[in-house]
């Protein structure tokens, strides 16, 4: 089980590193991958900050990919997440689970996507005209986490 | 030495910077003398919570920090 | 809503589709994608082969994409399968879905999926030291699809 | 001109090709006629469906085929 978990503080381009995680599990059935990027649905947006913490983001992500491989059948484990400032259409997050099986694929990314969206150390803020403001944790979060019990 | 505090997310706004050092050692009675007004009062909310050295606890109200230890103040995640 | 389906009869290198897809959907919150690769869980296997039917299975694989599109809210949908002799490690199938909301493109990967792999016009068969070998349906793929109602 | 079959997967294996000519028009029974032995059993099984000119027939016994109409006989689906 390759279990790969970074935590970028500059732009990532996605491609660079799903090719070789793909490639570095030969004989695997399938790869399900997720990427989150800015959205773009509110013009008033200028950007998008994440803070984390040194000591706690990174080690609470290997923890969280620690969990997904106890609970999935997994051949190998991506999961990359930015911090510092994003603007639109920059990618945030990124999931790639390889397994013999594509539900255990989809289901590892499912997840661990949960979890990082409203399990992990991170605080957000957007930026918009007047300055910047702190968002708020959204219910649809723990609704989300509660499907997996 | 001293204790170092870290404030996390809207918590850095609140004190106008993200990290203060204070006198070791530091209790939870300590931290709240330390921190008067609305930060004071953000830090007392059940939804924030305190890490000392990185590690979460589990009642912040038991705090017993050394010198050379670094408290976090957590207010609530709001995701990736 | 662009929606792109095609059948090859030629080896297909998912990148080639991701990269542009994704490029293609400025503003989306999430993409989601899923590549199924002949699998090497049995060293007998020397090749598999699908077959399609000229006049019936890329238009069964439009209405699924366009089923899909009703289900979920999306902003693109890319559906890539293979026909013909593949060997371990070759792409089979890619589904890529785009979307203002990770969990509508997970959704729809796994419902494209599902349909895909048990309700879309292609026979499978694998060659052994022996000769060619005719797959029949598996059972869990009908446990599959009953998940969508 | 006349009715062309076409037999998918196993089914070819069956007939040893994987498409054959016959005569127009063709119903159920004259396919029937047509596929003697194991494919003539293979296409009377449920679980075989048939089309016409890239159709599905809801019901195969009513299959009525002119000249010049494919129709392709379909074993279950194994998936991709």
């Amino acid at each position: 089980m390759a279990r790969d978990v970074r935590l970028l503080t500059e732009p990532f381009n996605p491609g660079q590193f799903i090719g070789p995680f793909t490639n570095a599990h030969p004989g695997l059935g399938g790869v399900c991958t997720f990427v989150g990027e800015v959205r773009a649905d509110d013009d008033a947006v200028e950007a998008l900050e994440l803070i984390h913490y040194e000591k706690m983001t990174l080690a609470g992500m290997e923890d969280l990919a620690d969990r997904a491989i106890a609970r999935f059948d997994l051949m190998g484990l991506l999961v990359i997440h930015r911090s510092g400032v994003m603007r639109v259409g920059e990618p945030i997050v990124l999931v790639s689970a390889a397994a013999k099986h594509r539900r255990e694929a989809i289901d590892a990314v499912d997840f661990t996507m949960d979890h990082l969206k409203s399990d992990s150390w991170f605080w957000k803020r957007e930026k918009r005209a007047d300055g910047w403001h702190w968002i708020e944790p959204r219910e649809r979060d723990h609704t989300d986490l509660s499907r997996w019990g | 030495m001293a204790v170092t505090l870290v404030f996390l997310g809207k918590l850095a706004d609140l004190v106008g910077t993200d990290q203060r050092v204070v006198q070791a050692p530091l209790d939870w009675q300590g931290l709240l003398d330390e921190l008067q007004g609305p930060i004071g009062e953000a830090v007392q909310q059940d939804r924030t919570r305190v890490a000392v050295n990185g590690a979460l606890l589990a009642d912040k109200t038991a705090l017993s920090a050394v010198s050379g230890d670094e408290v976090a103040l957590l207010p609530p995640v709001s995701g990736g």
